[in-house]
Order: C-alpha cells, then sequence, then structure tokens
C-alpha cells in the first residue's frame, strides 16, 4: 500500500547549494517552473554546499513521500550516502550541475562539464593575455569540489603558456565583497597583472569592482557561470568572457527525465550524461539571459 | 517639629514570606531616627520601600502629608530621599568622583568641578582618599566611604543611612557623626540603622524597633535603656558574655615571613586593628588567597599550596565581603553549606544524599539558621542569616583551625552572641579559631588572645587578660609599630 | 519549584511545535520521520550537552563545531591513511573502535587547550574558542588540502571496516546516534546532579571566587568542562563523517550556534549557574522539529531563517514574562 | 597607567605586524597600500567602534554582520526602486543623502528592537542578537528573493546618483570611508570620554545594580547602546554595497566576528566596563593590516584561517602574561 501511494506522489524536491547565487537560484527556479508545467508541487532548498545538511534535506524529503529529488550535490563523495539513502527509499534521484563518484545510484546525472568549461575559460583568459604576462587567481570555497575541478581546468591549458606566470592565487571563497578587497590588495602587491582569472562570475565582478576603483581598465577579467551581472560587464568591456553552464535547460531537462521515469518506469537514457559549457565572449553576451543562449536554446 | 515622610501601614511580601506587617514609621526634619532589630526583621526592606527601589505590596507613603508612589530612585532622589546601601554600591572600573556624580550632571558634565568637589566631600567625611583614583584599588571600609560621600552630594532631605558603619574604624565613625550632626541641623531627617547599640544611644533622637516585620515601638532614645532595646528586640537578654580565657593548647597554625604569628588549639584569637591596617590581608594571606610567608598547618607545610589543598587539611575561611567572595545566588541553603564538605560527602565523587541532607540539617540545627527550609534559595534569607551560613560551610569539614574575617558585621546582637557562642564552643572541642573585628567590645569579651595590626605590621600580640582596652586601643594607632608581646 | 517551571515552558514550546507541524505536514507523525528527527536532534543534543556544562561554569564553546570538522576530518585520516610509523617505516590501520576512542581523545585535547587557556591563563572563554575555531578549522582544510575524505568503508584486509554503524547503523530498530544521544545524556544528567563535580561545576558558575575560597579548584573545573565538550565535538563530528561516509572539511559550519541555542532555550543562562542538562535536550529537540518540521511544510530557506531566529527571541522574551507575571502574584 | 599599557600592547602588535609584512611584502609601505588598507580597516573599524559600546555595557551584538548586509538591500532597493506609495500611486526616488540618512535610521531601528528585547525584557544580548542575525539575514533574502540588487548608480531622471561617492569616493585624495571613519571615531571618543552618557555606560557595565540604584535609567542606556551598533552596521553595508555599486543578501556574513575580535583585541573586558574606543581602532587596525599583509604575501587561505585564530589568542595570552609579570614584580 505504501508503495502505491507513493505512485501517486506528485511532489518533486528541488535542493540547490544556495539560493543567494544567481547561477543556483535560477537553477532552482527552472527546475520548478517546468515541474509545475507537468503538473507537479514543488519545494526549494538549499544546504550551502554542507554535505550533512543535504543529507538531512533528502531525510526531509524522503518523510515527505517525495517523487523524486533534483540534486545539485554538495560533494562528489560526501553525496554518496545521502543519494544512496533516498534511492533505498524508492525516491529517484537526478543530479543536475555536479556528478557523484559513483555509478548506478543516481537515476541521472546531468553534469556540466566543468572540466572542459574551464579548459574554454583558461584559452580565452590566455588568447587575450596575448599568451604571456602575470596574472592573478581568484578560487572559490576551497572545500567545494567545483573550485578544485575548475582550478585544475584553467591550470590545464595556462601551464602551456611559458609566458603566463600566476603571481598571486587566494580563495575569495566565492563572495563578491571579500574578492573587491583581495583583488585590491593583490593589485598592491603585484601591480604588473595583466590579467585575473576567477572561480566563478560574483568573483569575477568582484574584481572588476576592485579595478574600476584603483582606475584599471587594462586588466583582462574571465569568470565562470553565464551571469546576466557578467553578461553586462562583458558587453561594457569590463569583462573578457565568462562561461556558460547550461543551467537553464540542465534544470528542466532532468524535471523532463524525473516525469517520465515516473510514468513509465525509466528514463531511456543513460546515467550520465555530460553537458558542455559553453564560452561567453563579447560576441555571444547579447544572447544571454538567465543562464541560457536565446538563439539555439529552445525548450 | 515637621513630618518629611511617613509609612502607612506598609506590609511587603516575597512569594511567603512576609518581610513587613503593616508597618508605620515616620521621620520629622532635624531629627535622627534609629531602627533596629534582628537580622531579618524587615529593616533594609522598608528602607528600599522608603526610596523607591522596591513597590510595597500595601500601604502609603506620605511626603509632606501628600500621598506619593515613589516609582523609582530617580524618582525618590528627586523628592529628595537618599540612601546609603547596606551591601557597597558602587562601580568598580569607575573613579571616586565618577561613582559620586554618576547619576548628577547634563549631558556634558564638568568633569574639573565634580572632583574638586568629591575632593571636598573626602575631606569632610575625614579622608584623604584621591578623586582620581579606581574603587576598586580601595579597602572595603573606604569603599563605605564614597558611598556615604555620594549619598551626601543628593543634598537631601531625607537620607538613610543602613548600616554605615559596618567597614568603618572608630575614628571615622566619629566623623561620620560629626556630619550627620550637621545634617540635623540643617533639618534634615535621618533613618539610622546599625547593629551596634553604643553608637545608637549616642546619636539617635527616636528609636523605632522592628520585630519579624512588626513595629513593636517607637521611643525617643532618652526614654530608653540599653536592656530594654535588646529585650524588646529578641524577647529575652542575649548578650555576649565576658568569658574565662583559656590557655592555647599545641600550636596548630603559624606563619612566618611578612608576619609572624602562630595559633594554638583550642584558642580564640582576635585581631584587631583600624580600618586598612592589615587584618584581611593578614587571614588571606594565612589562606593562601594572597601570595606570602611560610605556613605550616599541623605539621604540615602548605607554602605556595593552593587554597583547595589548605581545605583538604582542615583551615578554612569566612571572607568579609559576603556577597561578592562567599555566596552563590544560585543554590539553596543547602548547596551552599555542603559545599567545602563534598569531598567528605561522596564517595567516588558521588554524593551520598542521605548524609549530605542529614549534616546539613544538624548544621542549620547548630547555628540556628532561620531559614524555612534547607531547599530556600540562600537569597531569601536576610543578612545575618546568610552569614551564618558562611560560617556553616565553613564548619562542615571538621576543620582545625578556622579563619573569619568580619564575623559580626551585619549580624544582630541576639544572633553574634550565638554566634560567638559557637565560636567559643568550636575552640573548647580543640579548634584553633581567628577572627577579625572592628568591635572592641567583642574583642575584649570573646578571645583568649588579641593581636593588634597597626599599618599592616603586628603591634600587640597579647594574652587577653593582660592587656585591656586601652592598650589596644593604643597599640591600634601606634604610628610605626614597635612589637609588643608578652 | 523554578527548575520545574523551566522545564514545563520549554515541553510546552516543544508540544505546540510537534502539533503545529502535525496538524500541516503530511507525514509528519510517521515512526520513520520521529526516527529520522530524532537522529538529527542528536547532532544539535550531543554538543548542547557539552555546551550546558561549559555555560554552566559561565563560559561558552564557539568552537564545538570546528572541532567537530576537524575530528570527522581526523577519524577519515585513520581509516583511509593509518597512522604511520615513520622510524618503523610502518602504517597501522586502527580498528574502527580504536579509532573512535582516539578520535573521543583527540576532541578531548583540543578541548584541553582551551580550558588551559580559560582557566590558567585567564582568557575570556569568548576569546579562546573564537581563535580556536579558526584554528581548528584552518587545521581541518590544511588535512586534506581542502578536499573529501571519501568512501570510509575501509578496507577488510585492515581490519577497519564498519565505521558506518556509528551514524547510520540501528539497534533493537532504533538508529545507533539516539542510542549514543540517550547514554550521553544519562552520563552528563547523572554528572550534573549526583556527583561533587557537577556541584562544583555550577558553584563555579554561581560565584567563581566565593568557589576558589570554598576549596573548590576552579581551575580543574574549568579545564573539565571544555574537555568534555570537545569529547561531545569529536562524536558528533565522527557521528556526521560516519553516516556520510566521507569526512569533509568545513563540515559542522555554525554547528555552536544550535548548540548554543539549544542550551539558552532550555532556560540556561548565559551567567552561568543555572541550567539543567535536561532543559538542553527539550531545547535541542525543539531546534531539531522546528527546523525538519518547516522544511516538510516547504517553509523558504529565507522564511526559515527569520523564523528560527524569531522562535529563539521569542522563547526567552515569553520565559521573561512569565517572570514578571509571577512577581505580580 | 593600566589603559596607557593596554594601548601599548595593541600599538606594539600592530607595529610588529606592519614591520613583518614591510620586511616580506613588495610594495607593502607605500601610501596606495596604506590607502587601502585603511578602507579596508575602517570596514572593521566602524562596526568596532559599535561594538565597543555594546560591550562596555556588558553586552554583545552578534547581529551587525546581518544589519550590515540588510541595510546594504534597503539601500540598494530605495536607489533601484525608489519608495512606492501605494495609496497615491506615485514611487518617490529619495536622492542619495536622504537614502544614507534612512539606512542609517533603519539601522538604528533595529538596533533599537535589540536594545529594547537587552534592557526591557531582560533577554541575554547574546540571545537576542543571535535571533536577530537570523531574522536579519532572512529578510535581506527575502527582499530580493536571493538576488543581488546591481548596478546602484542609479539614473539622472530620478536625481539618485552618486552612491559611489560613499564607498570609493576620496577627499582631498583620502577615501571617504577612512574620513567616514576618523568622524565615527572623533564622535565615538568624545561621547565615550566626555558625556554623562559615556560615563554611564562605563558604569552599567562595571556594576550595573549599583549604576541603577544611583539613579541611572540603565535600560536607557542599553537601549542607546545597541541603537548606536546598527546605526554602525548599517554604514558598513551602506560602505560595502556602494564599494561595489551592488548590494548582495550574503554580505556582511561574520563581520561580527571581526569587530568582536578588534575589540579584544584593543584590550576591552566582555564582562563590561572596561575598554577604549580608541583601543578598538588599533584592535581592527591589527586585523585589517594582517589579513591584508597575508594576502599580499599569498598565504593560503587555510593558514590565513589558522594564523587568525592563533594571533587573537596570543595577543590575549600576552595581556595576561604580562600582568602577571607586573604582579610578580
Ligand atoms: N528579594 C527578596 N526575596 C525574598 N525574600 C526577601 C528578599 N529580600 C528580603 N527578604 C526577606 O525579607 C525579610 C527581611 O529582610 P531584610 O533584609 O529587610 O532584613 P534586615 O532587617 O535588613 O536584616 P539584616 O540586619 O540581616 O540586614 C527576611 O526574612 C528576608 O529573608
Ligand atoms: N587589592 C588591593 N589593591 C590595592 N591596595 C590594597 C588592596 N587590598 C588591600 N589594599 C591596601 O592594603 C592595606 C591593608 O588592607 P586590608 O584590607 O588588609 O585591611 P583591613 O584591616 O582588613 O581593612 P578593612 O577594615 O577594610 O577590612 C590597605 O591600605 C588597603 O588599602
Ligand atoms: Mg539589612
Ligand atoms: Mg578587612
Amino acid at each position: 500500500f505504501t508503495l502505491k501511494s507513493r505512485q501517486y506522489s506528485r511532489l518533486i524536491v528541488i535542493i540547490t547549494p544556495s539560493l543567494d547565487n544567481p547561477f543556483f537560484g535560477q537553477e532552482a527556479i527552472a527546475a520548478e517552473a517546468r515541474a509545475k508545467e507537468l503538473g507537479y508541487q514543488t519545494l526549494k532548498f538549499s544546504h550551502d554546499d554542507d554535505a550533512f545538511k543535504q543529507s538531512s534535506l533528502i531525510d526531509n524529503a524522503i518523510a515527505r513521500n517525495a517523487a523524486a529529488i533534483i540534486l545539485d550535490n554538495a560533494g562528489a563523495d560526501a553525496s554518496i550516502a545521502a543519494v544512496q539513502k533516498a534511492k533505498s527509499a524508492g525516491v529517484p534521484v537526478f543530479l543536475i550541475d555536479r556528478e557523484i563518484s559513483a555509478r548506478g545510484i543516481a537515476a541521472a546525472q546531468i553534469v556540466s562539464n566543468n572540466y572542459q568549461g574551464a579548459m574554454l575559460g583558461g584559452l580565452a583568459f590566455a588568447q587575450a593575455m596575448h599568451e604571456g604576462g602575470s596574472y592573478a587567481e581568484l578560487v572559490g570555497k576551497e572545500s567545494d569540489t567545483n573550485a578544485a575541478i575548475r582550478s585544475k581546468g584553467y591550470h590545464e591549458v595556462l601551464d602551456q603558456y611559458p609566458g603566463l606566470h600566476m603571481v598571486a592565487r587566494q580563495s575569495a571563497n566565492w563572495d563578491q565583497a571579500e574578492a573587491f578587497q583581495k583583488t585590491q590588495t593583490i593589485l598592491q602587491a603585484n601591480p604588473q597583472i595583466k590579467g585575473i582569472i576567477a572561480g566563478n562570475d560574483t568573483m569575477a565582478l568582484g574584481a572588476v569592482a576592485a579595478l574600476r576603483s584603483v582606475g584599471r581598465s587594462d586588466v583582462i577579467v574571465v569568470g565562470f557561470d553565464g551571469s546576466n551581472d557578467a553578461r553586462d560587464a562583458i558587453m561594457m568591456g569590463g569583462m573578457a568572457a565568462t562561461v556558460l553552464q547550461p543551467a537553464h535547460r540542465q534544470a528542466q531537462f532532468a524535471v523532463e527525465l524525473a516525469d517520465k521515469q515516473l510514468k513509465t518506469g525509466s528514463t531511456g537514457k543513460p546515467e550520465k550524461q555530460l553537458m558542455d559549457c559553453i564560452l561567453i565572449t563579447r560576441a555571444e553576451a547579447p544572447m544571454l539571459a538567465d543562464f541560457g543562449l536565446t538563439q539555439g536554446e529552445g525548450k | 517639629m515637621t513630618e518629611l515622610i511617613r509609612a502607612s501601614a506598609i506590609t511587603k511580601r516575597y512569594g511567603g514570606t512576609l518581610a513587613l506587617d503593616a508597618v508605620d514609621f515616620a521621620v520629622e526634619a532635624g531629627e535622627v531616627h534609629v531602627l533596629i532589630g534582628e537580622n531579618g526583621a524587615g529593616k533594609s526592606t522598608l528602607m528600599r520601600i522608603l526610596a523607591g527601589i522596591e513597590a510595597p505590596s500595601s500601604g502609603t507613603l506620605i511626603l509632606d502629608d501628600e500621598v506619593v508612589t515613589l516609582t523609582s530612585v530617580r524618582d525618590a532622589a528627586a523628592k529628595g530621599i537618599g540612601m546609603v546601601h547596606q551591601e557597597l554600591n558602587l562601580c568598580p572600573n569607575l573613579t571616586v568622583s565618577e561613582n559620586i556624580f554618576l547619576s548628577h550632571g547634563g549631558a556634558l558634565p564638568d568633569l574639573a568641578s565634580e572632583r574638586k568637589r568629591a575632593a571636598a566631600l573626602m575631606a569632610r567625611l575625614g579622608r584623604t582618599i584621591s578623586a582620581d583614583v579606581r574603587v576598586e584599588a580601595l579597602s572595603v571600609g573606604d569603599q563605605q566611604i564614597v558611598e556615604i560621600a555620594k549619598a551626601l552630594a543628593e543634598e537631601c532631605r531625607v537620607l538613610i543611612f543602613d548600616e554605615p558603619t559596618s567597614a568603618l574604624s572608630a575614628a571615622e565613625v566619629e566623623t561620620l557623626f560629626d556630619v550627620i550632626a550637621d545634617l540635623k541641623h540643617a533639618g534634615v531627617g535621618i533613618i539610622y540603622i546599625s547593629h551596634k547599640l553604643e553608637e545608637l544611644m549616642r546619636i539617635g533622637d527616636r528609636i523605632s524597633i522592628l520585630r519579624n516585620g512588626r513595629m513593636i515601638e517607637t521611643r525617643a532614645v532618652v526614654a530608653a535603656s540599653l536592656d530594654w532595646i535588646v529585650t524588646t528586640m529578641i524577647g529575652e537578654e542575649r548578650r555576649i558574655a565576658r568569658t574565662e580565657s583559656h590557655t592555647g593548647g599545641t600550636e596548630i597554625l603559624s606563619i612566618a615571613g611578612a608576619f609572624n604569628v602562630r595559633f594554638n588549639a583550642g584558642e580564640v584569637t582576635a585581631i584587631y586593628g583600624l580600618l586598612g591596617s592589615g587584618r584581611t590581608t593578614l587571614l588571606e594571606t594565612l589562606f593562601g588567597a594572597r601570595a606570602g610567608g611560610t605556613i605550616w598547618l599541623d605539621g604540615a607545610d602548605l607554602t605556595g599550596r593552593p587554597i583547595a589543598e589548605r581545605v583538604k587539611h582542615g583551615l578554612l575561611f569566612v571572607p568579609e565581603d559576603r556577597k561578592r567572595n562567599g555566596l552563590f545566588a544560585n543554590f539553596t541553603v543547602a548547596a551552599n553549606l555542603s559545599l567545602s564538605d563534598l569531598s567528605h560527602l561522596a564517595r567516588w565523587s558521588v554524593i551520598d544524599r542521605a548524609q549530605e541532607t542529614g549534616q546539613i540539617a544538624a548544621m542549620i540545627e547548630r547555628l540556628g539558621i532561620k531559614t524555612a527550609s534547607p531547599d530556600t534559595p540562600i537569597t531569601a534569607l536576610s543578612g545575618g542569616n546568610q552569614q551564618k551560613v558562611l560560617i556553616g560551610r565553613a564548619l562542615m569539614p571538621g576543620p582545625k583551625a578556622l579563619l573569619l574575617d568580619e564575623p559580626g558585621r551585619g549580624v544582630d546582637v541576639g544572633a553574634r552572641a550565638e554566634l560567638f557562642e559557637t565560636i567559643r564552643d568550636l575552640a573548647a572541642q580543640g579548634l584553633a579559631v581567628a577572627f577579625t573585628s572592628s568591635d572592641l567590645i567583642e574583642v575584649m569579651n570573646v578571645a583568649d588572645r588579641i593581636i593588634v595590626l597597626a599599618r599592616g605590621q603586628i603591634s600587640l600580640d597579647m594574652r587577653s587578660q593582660e592587656t585591656d582596652e586601652k592598650a589596644v586601643v593604643a597599640a591600634a594607632n601606634r604610628a610605626s609599630a614597635p612589637l609588643e608581646i608578652a | 519549584m523554578r527548575t520545574l517551571l523551566l522545564r514545563y515552558r520549554s515541553i510546552v514550546a516543544l508540544f505546540l511545535v510537534i502539533a503545529l507541524f502535525a496538524a500541516i505536514a503530511p507525514n509528519f507523525l510517521s515512526v520513520a520521520n520521529f526516527m529520522i528527527m530524532a537522529k538529527h536532534v542528536a547532532i544539535v543534543a550531543i554538543l548542547g550537552i557539552g555546551m550546558t556544562f561549559v555555560i554552566l561554569t559561565g563560559g561558552i564553546d564557539l568552537s564545538v563545531g570546528s572541532i567537530a570538522g576537524l575530528a570527522g576530518m581526523v577519524s577519515g585520516a585513520l581509516i583511509l591513511n593509518g597512522i604511520s610509523l615513520i622510524p618503523l617505516g610502518i602504517v597501522i590501520y586502527p580498528a574502527i573502535p580504536t579509532v573512535i576512542l582516539l578520535v573521543l581523545i583527540f576532541g578531548g585535547l583540543v578541548g584541553l587547550a582551551n580550558g588551559v587557556l580559560v582557566a590558567q591563563l585567564r582568557v575570556a572563554p569568548f576569546i579562546v574558542t573564537l581563535g580556536m575555531l579558526y584554528v581548528a578549522r584552518g587545521s581541518a582544510l590544511l588535512m586534506s588540502g581542502g578536499t573529501t575524505f571519501s568512501n570510509l568503508t575501509g578496507a577488510p584486509e585492515y581490519g577497519n571496516q564498519g565505521f558506518s554503524w556509528l551514524g547510520a547503523g540501528q539497534l533493537l530498530g532504533i538508529p545507533v546516534p539516539v542510542w549514543l544521544l540517550g547514554l550521553a545524556a544519562w552520563i552528563a544528567i547523572f554528572t550534573a546532579t549526583r556527583t561533587s563535580f557537577g556541584r562544583r561545576v555550577y558553584a563555579v558558575g554561581g560565584n567563581e571566587r566565593a568557589a576558589e575560597l570554598s576549596g573548590v579548584r576552579t581551575d580543574r573545573i574549568k579545564i573539565w568542562v571544555y574537555v568534555i565538550s570537545g569529547v561531545c565535538a569529536a562524536l558528533v563530528g565522527m557521528l556526521v563523517a560516519s553516516d556520510l561516509m566521507s569526512a569533509h572539511p568545513a563540515s559542522g559550519e555554525s554547528f555552536e550556534l544550535n548548540a548554543i541555542a539549544a542550551v539558552v532555550l532550555g532556560g540556561a543562562s548565559l551567567k552561568g549557574g543555572r541550567g539543567t542538562i535536561g532543559a538542553t535536550l527539550i531545547g535541542a529537540a525543539v531546534i531539531g522539529v522546528l527546523g525538519d518540521g518547516m522544511v516538510m511544510v516547504g517553509v523558504s530557506e529565507f522564511w526559515q531563517m527569520v523564523i528560527k531566529g524569531a522562535v529563539i527571541i521569542a522563547a526567552v522574551v515569553l520565559d521573561r514574562l512569565q517572570d514578571k507575571f509571577e512577581v505580580m502574584l
């Protein structure tokens, strides 16, 4: 009987890292909108990149008898136990944005290829720097998986250019104000830098503000995510490029797969699906809105 | 004479305790109205109501023939009522002058003139305390002077003194009495509370006696005798009788270095001296609360050992500032009593409750502590009974030597007689007891032996029957102290 | 009497919260959900027990969240990397009970450092533990360079399997963390109410100088309460790591605020000397149930924050109003 | 004399930190870098000034970071959306000076709520401001649904341009935030040392009961210190938003810890009654310079945390050792 009642559950729980970051906020909004269109109820929560909080949110989702969980997880390894728990309780989990390092547990993993995206960003950065000069790197919160992956992707490319020298590497914890202050200070120690590459757009925008505050317009800034604010900065020349993760599409796709699985018992797709990131420069910027490209990005 | 303020049928309840029961009390312009009663009689409670600190449960206050409600201390002060509190109420981190003028001045006080006025007040009270010194650096006695100065600065019409002299020396008491006489002439109505009967007889115009929250009688001081006061207060005569002095037994406690003294088993030693003469310093050094000196207790070298070890060896201490250094406001009477004895009451550090309850009941009985039950919060007891609890705590572990700093302070005559009887009994059981006191009669009557301190040094150390009041006072006032030992 | 009232208040709060969610959240009253909530409450409650001892002495321990995070990392390192005895060139993989013991000792040692700074060097507890908050968190991050220790399943050849039992296991149908909470609570209540140590903890919080003059070794008492708090934090760190089967250096962030809130909701005074373990447990239950209930009902993240803050304040305000009311009677 | 020594200690710490980084960080001693560090210090110091008043009364204000975040959002909303008078159907866009004034008043009102709860309802400051920390942060997130208010440049047609001057402007070659810090510091020092309000703040912290019995309206004093702290927090929130030209609801997180650390490094006692504004300023400088210096030298985030924690503890420990040493002399 319990199994039967679960079949009638129309609740989709959406869990993302934080709701105050535009990227994750958009992810949650997109998933919610699609789920509502398909006739589901939704609940949105954030785990603040805290695997334990994520685990207890999943507990709550199970207790609420959710039909499915859409999850942007809190760590490739730290999330396995929680996803397994949901699976054992009969609640399929659809991962978006980030993968986990185990197969066969999640119903689907629709993953942004952060590494590939970071290599795109790194390449654009190197070209804008004319393959030479010193630069600084602003890393995200270093205990977050994505901070490390993106940094690795950047360096995969940048370290191949003998002319590029990283003179400073600081974590700004994904935060704009912190990136602002740290950039100001880095500029004091290293006035010669020609570029700043940041792990997300929020930090990149902090760096842009810091550069503006000291009247430097010659420094190349590259970010990651593809937020609307980054788009505006690119169009105004403050930033050189960012990397779009197709958050919007990804989240909607996950909901569609969940719907299919609930109706037919299978998603009909392989578990893991990498979605490549897209480089956004001045040319692409006008088409960017809410983490999707208006052209060629149909629903 | 004009009546300044009258309390009419004032009743005050604290939960189940009836602290005041339909009390009538009044003070006239230019009189000193002394108020007396046993510990817990309700004196301080009545005064707190007159000074606007607490509201009565029922009854009225009449000020200048008008019924008033005092909503706060400020309200009372604005109507000319000031009070010197029984417990010291100063801000230790502020200077003397800042304390005195704390509630004065507009937004931008004139600091220079305040300092000048503070210095003048100190001079008037006969002390040379700098206006700029922080109160925390002053001795208890000096702090009491500041407390008095603070009340004088208010320029009140009614001034209440709740045991102002408990920490003052004889000379300072004299100066205070002069000040009171001045105020009296200026038409101020004064209410004066003390347990020192001689003081009351000297300065009082009228005397009122409270017993168990009820006003027993008010009469002119000239029509009152000491005997009458004592019997009215406590119902029967109980005064400290001079006892035969014992010769001490074996030496139990000794200190060498900063001070050189030995204390013997079975002997009561009184430590006398003027304000700031170093009595507290001596006791605290013995107890290890202050560094210095080589200390032996019953054959064990305790020099430099922590307090806890001294307690374990049977050396116990009752501090003079009971609110700050003695009481646990979060504990019941019972838990306050047993704290020093826990190591005996506990096996494998688990407390034997039956044993604890029994011993606590016995101690309450032995010291005659007035409490509704052992589980009453300590804060609900009167000052004197709180003091008894502290002494009880020190007695619980069965000490070899007991150091009492001003044990009689704030304790009424009857209780004090019991207290010192207890002290004598303890000595008779082989305990060495040393207590400090500023009361000469107490010292002469209770002690087997008297030590006098002057300016931080011992100026006299004799058996009590070998000396007399005159010699003791002379020793206490000695400028530089050549030792006088029998 | 006073104590009874205090407990009464937090129990009322707890029943109100439970009744509210039972009415509006589907499945809230199921046994399965209560088991889940009990596990979540256990985390807050175990930290709250250690915190109660600290707060009873008039101190505070801001470092428990960081210690929990660090302890989780240490347990992860012990399971994955073992202890390498460099001079001998061998690596020992301790069995899980040994790992647990070592980590508890480790937590106690960090607490000891807090305690010594507070008691011997007389640095304000707020400062010591604020500093330790940073030091422990930084150390946790340094241990792995910021990454997660994952797959703490152990290996049969090292004989160190079974770590998951601690956080995810069950005994007679009840989760192991709940058993551990029960055990910790029983020990703590006994210690606080029946032993001379407990009495002295209250004495130190009530009047430290008086306690000293009554022969209490206040230094030792103060050191011990931080040790207790450190051990509780280490236990919580392992419960979290075991439940997730991985140790993350950022885990335990802001746990200290929940633990303090639980103690205070229970009615303890931050000035020391007043409060009980039992009341803290109820305070922890209020926080845990409130958090889980709001999630189940679907209150938005932002409102959850506002409501949590308001409940913390409101509970204590109600307490004060009750006091005033009583005085008036 | 004692006060002198206290100041002396934090000044020594400051010079040590400066000397250290001057030796190892290139360009550290440049005027431009000092200007930037002064701006960073101003953030901590302005919060520290408000916090000093609160701590002098024996309280604490954990909500300043959240109030700063919320105030930034309010200023952003006022600039972007104006004030809509719904019944009249019109929207007013206040000029920047009015915006600043409104936000400062807003901060004061949040502080007032803290103060009333602390003073009138006698809830422990730690609890009140812990609750307010959540309430204010949740409200900041609710204001925008979690997103950032960006492009706070204002519009010429609304006459509300120039917000960037507050955080990024200069006057006589010195950044505006530094001028504001100077102004705030001067007012605060004058208030603390020369007015009866200041004296009563110290009295409340020294012995609240005595102050009360002396006729000081302790309630009012306590309310006012939280209002001051709220106003300081609002100013900081606007400085941050103005500097970035955008307001983020999560900004200001854990600012309260830096502010408290600054006050304590300055030598104030968390028990109240002891401490000076001047010393807090130096404490803030130590924290700011240490943070910037470590970034310039390139210390990793993890070590930065460990070092910051260790410095907080070490400074206070040194103070205690100095005390002991003095007593021995
Ligand atoms: N705040 C209080 N709560 C409960 N009971 C109180 C309180 N204050 C006083 N009492 C009780 O009221 C009675 C009168 O106390 P009060 O302090 O007025 O006595 P007192 O005459 O001043 O005694 P002492 O000479 O010892 O100072 C005592 O029984 C005391 O226990
Ligand atoms: N903490 C302190 N700081 C500075 N001076 C002190 C301190 N304690 C005591 N003194 C000074 O040492 C001297 C001896 O003080 P002590 O308290 O021992 O005297 P006392 O005879 O017990 O006086 P009292 O009647 O006040 O109890 C006094 O001059 C006092 O001012
Ligand atoms: Mg009295
Ligand atoms: Mg003395």
